[in-house]
């Protein structure tokens, strides 16, 4: 049975596929975790679209709170990492990028 | 339900709260965790040795757990077989503990003796569940609790040994998931993971390829966890870096156990009828079996650390044992099950040979043996037995074996396989000759070296295990008629 | 199960694996991996495998990114340009097309994709889905089926557990206190973060409380409980420091916790032994908690030990986070 | 090939972790390969149990006290295998980071070359 949310949901993913393209492009690691984090929130939509589609709601949205809690977590440490290393282009890191020069400065 | 019915369960249960147990003291109290470890061992090893009268008594024991019938809940099915090799497991670990009791604070820093016996426990309670398990799956968890553990157990041995173990690691976890790749086609073909239902579901669909992919993924992920030949490249690193006192428990057994799961998968899953006739590989595993033996003992020969060379013998001995299995034959099959048990004990005196070495003398090259022979007595009474064995002098019990695999092997026309028997049993004579020449050859030192008194922790387990290789091959008769008990009807 | 979404997002997760593998920048990598993982929660969640979904999404998506985050944190992401060494690339790529030559050799054979019918689906199943119910008075069959009846498994599952935290205490943890090379600057200077985790972890330990408790009637149980909860005492720790959440729940008291979890869980399935039943058999538990027949006997016994797995669960996360991002310190981290 | 297109996409994703496994030179590439490597076995498993028109494996309010079709639900078995299964590996991931970490320690590197080229210098 296709109805509008299966076409929703549909569509979702095809937005993430646009996403795709920036993660595989984007030239910085900010970017990408910008669009990582779009596809996780987007995914919270899908879970709860699903949940509509199986007609079981109720059982979809813990799972899509689970979620969001966690993928905010995940979103947090990558932000903790970047205010210790202040470089978030790849090219040209040097080997000393991670010793303690590169800590401290900035603060 | 009598204690004696509860048997299955004890064996592994003992060993679980053992380490549960010793979790909780190594926090609360570090000074008992060595006593509660063994009084938990031997109370174990008591418990294997009853179930082991009781199942040649009364035959075959079965215990589901939480009493759901068998292919619903998870079975164990106790026979011959597997109660002998958790008499063995008990045996060994027994005398690996008790030598441990030592080696282990000279190698593990003091703070984390309880960490550390709490995963040598729980990698006992991993090595008698995958013996014991009747259930393909439960066996996958086991093989990741014994591989866990171990990993954590190998790390703690230094610099190269965490390299070591991280390809270890990677390489153990492909062949835990090709093994459980081929349960997967075995299970989307059959619908369930017991092994005695699989057993019966398995001639209805012995021409499929579904069964022929699943027949090769569990046998290459045991065969990666066993290191034969071709896939042996971890196990030399792996076992020359890591601490003694792991050693000593995981060699004798990690590798040997899966080749026990192999013959469990060939007996009891697939059949011997479908590995046997319906597969006509016989010939090509045998000459595999064949090579592992040549490369095993010529990379043995040519090296002068005595770890390495002992691994490379590991690799050589697994050889005899698959390629005992392939030939067929009852005897050479017989002598192949003999000689995981005369194994395990083989190699368990070498590691605690080259522990004792190592401890006393700092060396481990070949060079240091010149000392050993003068200082350290009971250690070279039991290299000379452990060699004689693996040599193939009688009355030790790597004759018995050998004699019976040739014996084997003949009747069926491998005759390569004879000759690789006899080319590893000169290179092992020659390995041990290199040490013992070294006695003559190099002068005494000035001055002359006193005898060193070893350590009672040491002397101990080293004369058990000195004496139970001779003790298995006087009684081999006794042993043969229970090992013949447990072929197939299809291949007496 | 919806095929349709389910095939449009199974060539979206072959993508992502593809560009996290060939990325050049290790925190790329890991980002992309932790997309990675999120897709395949959806695609879990498609087939109707929501525990796992849940699993996954605690898991794969949550912690093991954080994990690999932690790991970096203290070392580099540089990958550096190595000399194209093309015969180990062809040996690799000779060996993984062989492999899946074999496997797609069997695939002739495997039932279609979602077929009732398949063997798979009507042997052992079946008997599930059908009596477990009656059995246990757990609708979900998921937890009836991981709780009880393979319950043997999921011992040995909290037990892996613990057996990462112990090995990873054994290989990292480190005797006494070095001197830090380095002065931590003010570990708390983000006041948006630290705002916002006061307000989120109440809710997240409360949600993780309510998965654990409500895993008979709605995914989620011990593991993803007890999963939620290591996050929470996580995200203490990242938006405070490690000196703050280690007055929450000290390293000493987390082991002894984590092992007591395993012990809840086993030791509830012994007292069975005592009682002359076999092990893990709940139904036993019947002639001790008063006023339950033997089915409600199980159901409650269900209860208990995904309390001991989650106990197990969320120390070992928050063990493994601690280990890896202070070094076996316990000092300073993210 | 629709109808199988799950297990073509299981296969592909296997290999792509066991190639990643043998190829790439560094560690926690590889782990991330060993991750993809076991997610392509998860996704075999819960492919195989899933049924198309079926719902997730928890009881209806309404279903619980009628006889129960089968079919109607997706497969229990296979998801809790799974749900073991990815416990393990976060543990084994777990454990392969600490053991990477420690390598970092001692060679103050991921890469696989530089390592051994150090082991090979001090054995000079």
């Amino acid at each position: 049975m296709i109805n509008i949310f299966t076409w929703a949901s549909i569509l979702l993913i095809v937005l993430m596929l646009m996403l795709v393209y920036r993660i595989i492009v984007g030239p910085t690691v900010i970017d990408r975790i910008v669009a990582v984090n779009v596809i996780g929130t987007k995914s919270i939509v899908l879970i709860v679209l699903m949940g509509i589609i199986f007609d079981r709601l109720a059982m979809f949205v813990d799972i899509a709170i689970g979620y969001g809690l966690l993928n905010f977590i995940a979103s947090l440490a990558a932000a903790k990492y970047f205010k210790k290393h202040h470089r978030i282009d790849s090219k040209n890191i040097t080997a000393t990028e991670h010793t303690a020069k590169g800590a401290t400065n900035g603060h | 339900m009598s204690m004696i019915n509860q048997l299955p369960f004890y064996v592994v249960g003992i060993p679980l709260f053992t380490a549960l147990i010793i979790g909780v003291l190594a926090i609360v109290q570090p000074k008992l965790v060595r006593l509660t470890g063994l009084v938990g061992i031997i109370s174990g090893a008591y418990a294997s040795l009853t179930l082991f009268l009781t199942v040649q008594q009364s035959g075959t024991k079965y215990y589901t757990f939480g009493n759901w019938p068998a292919p619903y809940g998870i079975e164990y099915s106790v026979d011959t077989l597997n109660a002998l090799m958790i008499l063995l497991i008990y045996a060994v670990s027994l005398l690996a503990y008790v030598y441990s009791l030592r080696s282990v604070i000279i190698e593990i820093p003091s703070n984390k003796h309880g960490y550390y016996y709490t995963l040598y426990f729980l990698l006992i309670t991993g090595l008698i569940g995958i013996t014991i398990t009747g259930d393909a799956f439960n066996l996958y968890v086991l093989y990741e609790i014994c591989a866990l553990s171990s990993y954590a157990l190998l790390a703690s041995g230094g610099k190269r040994a965490t390299l070591a173990t991280f390809y270890y690691l990677l390489i153990g976890t492909v062949g835990a998931c090709f093994y459980l790749i081929g349960v997967a086609y075995l299970f989307i073909k059959t619908g369930t993971l017991n092994m005695g239902q699989l057993f019966e579901h398995i001639p209805s669909i012995y021409f499929t390829s579904s069964i022929l992919v699943a027949f090769i993924f569990i046998n290459v992920g045991l065969f990666i966890k066993m290191a034969l030949f071709p896939l042996h490249g971890w196990l030399p690193n792996v076992y020359t870096k890591a601490p003694i006192s792991t050693t000593c428990l995981l060699a004798p057994l990690g590798t040997k156990l899966s080749i026990y799961i192999l013959i469990r998968f060939y007996f009891h899953v697939f059949g011997p009828e479908y590995v046997f006739q319906v597969l006509n590989i016989q010939p090509f595993m045998v000459w595999l079996a064949t090579l592992a033996i040549i490369v095993g003992s010529v990379y043995a020969i040519f090296h002068t650390n005595y770890r390495s060379t002992i691994a490379f013998i590991i690799v050589a001995e697994i050889g005899y044992i698959i390629g005992g299995l392939w030939i067929g034959h009852p005897d050479s099959i017989a002598a192949s099950i003999y000689h995981i048990l005369a194994d395990s004990l083989m190699t368990l005196s070498l590691f605690m040979i080259a522990g004792t070495v190592l401890f006393y003398l700092k060396s481990e090259k070949t060079s240091a043996f010149a000392l050993t022979f003068r200082q350290l007595r009971i250690t070279s009474i039991s290299l000379v037995v452990v060699f004689a064995s693996i040599v193939g002098i009688p009355p030790t019990s790597g004759f018995f074996s050998k004699m019976y695999l040739i014996k084997g092997a003949f009747a069926m026309g491998h005759y390569q396989f004879i000759v690789a028997l006899l080319f590893s049993s000169l290179a092992s004579l020659f390995i041990f000759f290199r040490l013992f020449e070294a006695y003559f050859y190099s002068k005494p030192p000035e001055p002359a070296p006193s005898i060193i008194k070893e350590d009672r922790l040491f002397t101990l387990p080293m004369i058990g295990v000195s004496t139970g290789i001779i003790l298995l091959g006087v009684t081999f008769n006794y042993w043969f008629s229970v090992i013949s008990r447990i072929i197939p009807v299809g291949l007496r | 199960m919806l095929l349709g979404i389910e095939t449009l997002l199974l060539i979206l997760v072959l993508i992502l694996a593809v560009v996290s593998l060939w990325i050049r920048d290790l925190m790329s990598s890991v980002v992309v991996f932790g997309a990675y993982s999120f897709l395949m929660c959806l695609i879990w969640t498609g087939m109707g495998a929501v525990d796992v979904a849940f699993t996954e999404a605690a898991v794969g998506a949550g912690v093991s990114t954080v994990f690999f985050v932690a790991v970096l944190f203290n070392t580099t992401r540089r990958i550096q340009f190595n000399p194209l060494d093309l015969s180990a690339k062809i040996f690799s790529a000779i060996l993984c097309i062989g492999t899946g030559y074999l496997l797609m050799l069997g695939l002739s054979d495997l039932p279609s994709w979602g077929d009732p019918q398949a063997l798979v689906n009507t042997n052992v199943s079946k008997y599930y889905i059908e009596s477990a119910y009656k059995q246990t008075k757990v609708p979900n069959l998921v937890t009836a089926v991981l709780a009880d009846y393979r319950a043997f498994d999921t011992m040995f599952e909290t037990c892996v557990v613990f057996i990462a935290v112990l090995g990873i205490f054994m290989l990292l943890k480190k005797d006494g206190r070095e001197p830090l090379k380095e002065t931590s600057a003010k570990a708390n200077d983000n006041l948006i973060i630290r705002v916002a985790s006061r307000f989120m972890v109440p809710f997240i330990q409360l949600f993780g409380l309510y998965v654990v408790a409500h895993g008979h009637y709605s995914p989620g149980g011990g593991f993803q409980g007890g999963v939620i909860l290591g996050a929470s005492l996580i995200l203490v720790a990242m938006a405070f420091n490690i000196e703050f959440v280690k007055q929450l729940l000290s390293i000493k008291r987390m082991l002894l916790l984590a092992v007591i979890g395993v012990i809840i869980f086993a030791g509830w399935g012994l007292v069975p032994v005592f009682l002359g039943q076999s092990f893990l058999d709940y139904s036993a538990w019947a002639a001790l908690l008063p006023g339950t027949g033997e089915i409600m006997a199980r159901s409650h016994s269900m209860l208990a030990v995904e309390i001991g797995v989650a106990i197990t669960v969320m120390c070992g996360m928050y063990g493994i986070y601690m280990s890896l991002v202070s070094d076996g310190r316990f000092d300073k981290g993210l | 090939m629709i109808l199988k297109f799950n297990y073509v996409i299981m296969i592909i994703l296997m290999m792509l972790g066991l190639w990643a496994m043998i190829a790439k030179k560094n560690i926690i590439k590889k782990l991330i390969g060993m991750a993809i490597f076991q997610t392509g076995i998860i996704l075999f498993y819960i492919s195989m149990g899933a049924k198309s028109g079926s719902n997730i494996p928890i009881l209806d309010y309404y279903d619980r006290y009628k006889p129960i079709d089968a079919a109607q639900y997706a497969n229990p078995l296979t998801q809790i295998l799974m749900l073991t299964a990815i416990v393990v590996g976060v543990a084994t991931l777990g454990l392969g980071l600490t053991l990477a970490r420690k390598i970092y320690d001692d060679y103050k590197t991921f890469n696989e070359d530089e390592i051994l080229q150090e082991i090979k210098n001090e054995h000079d």
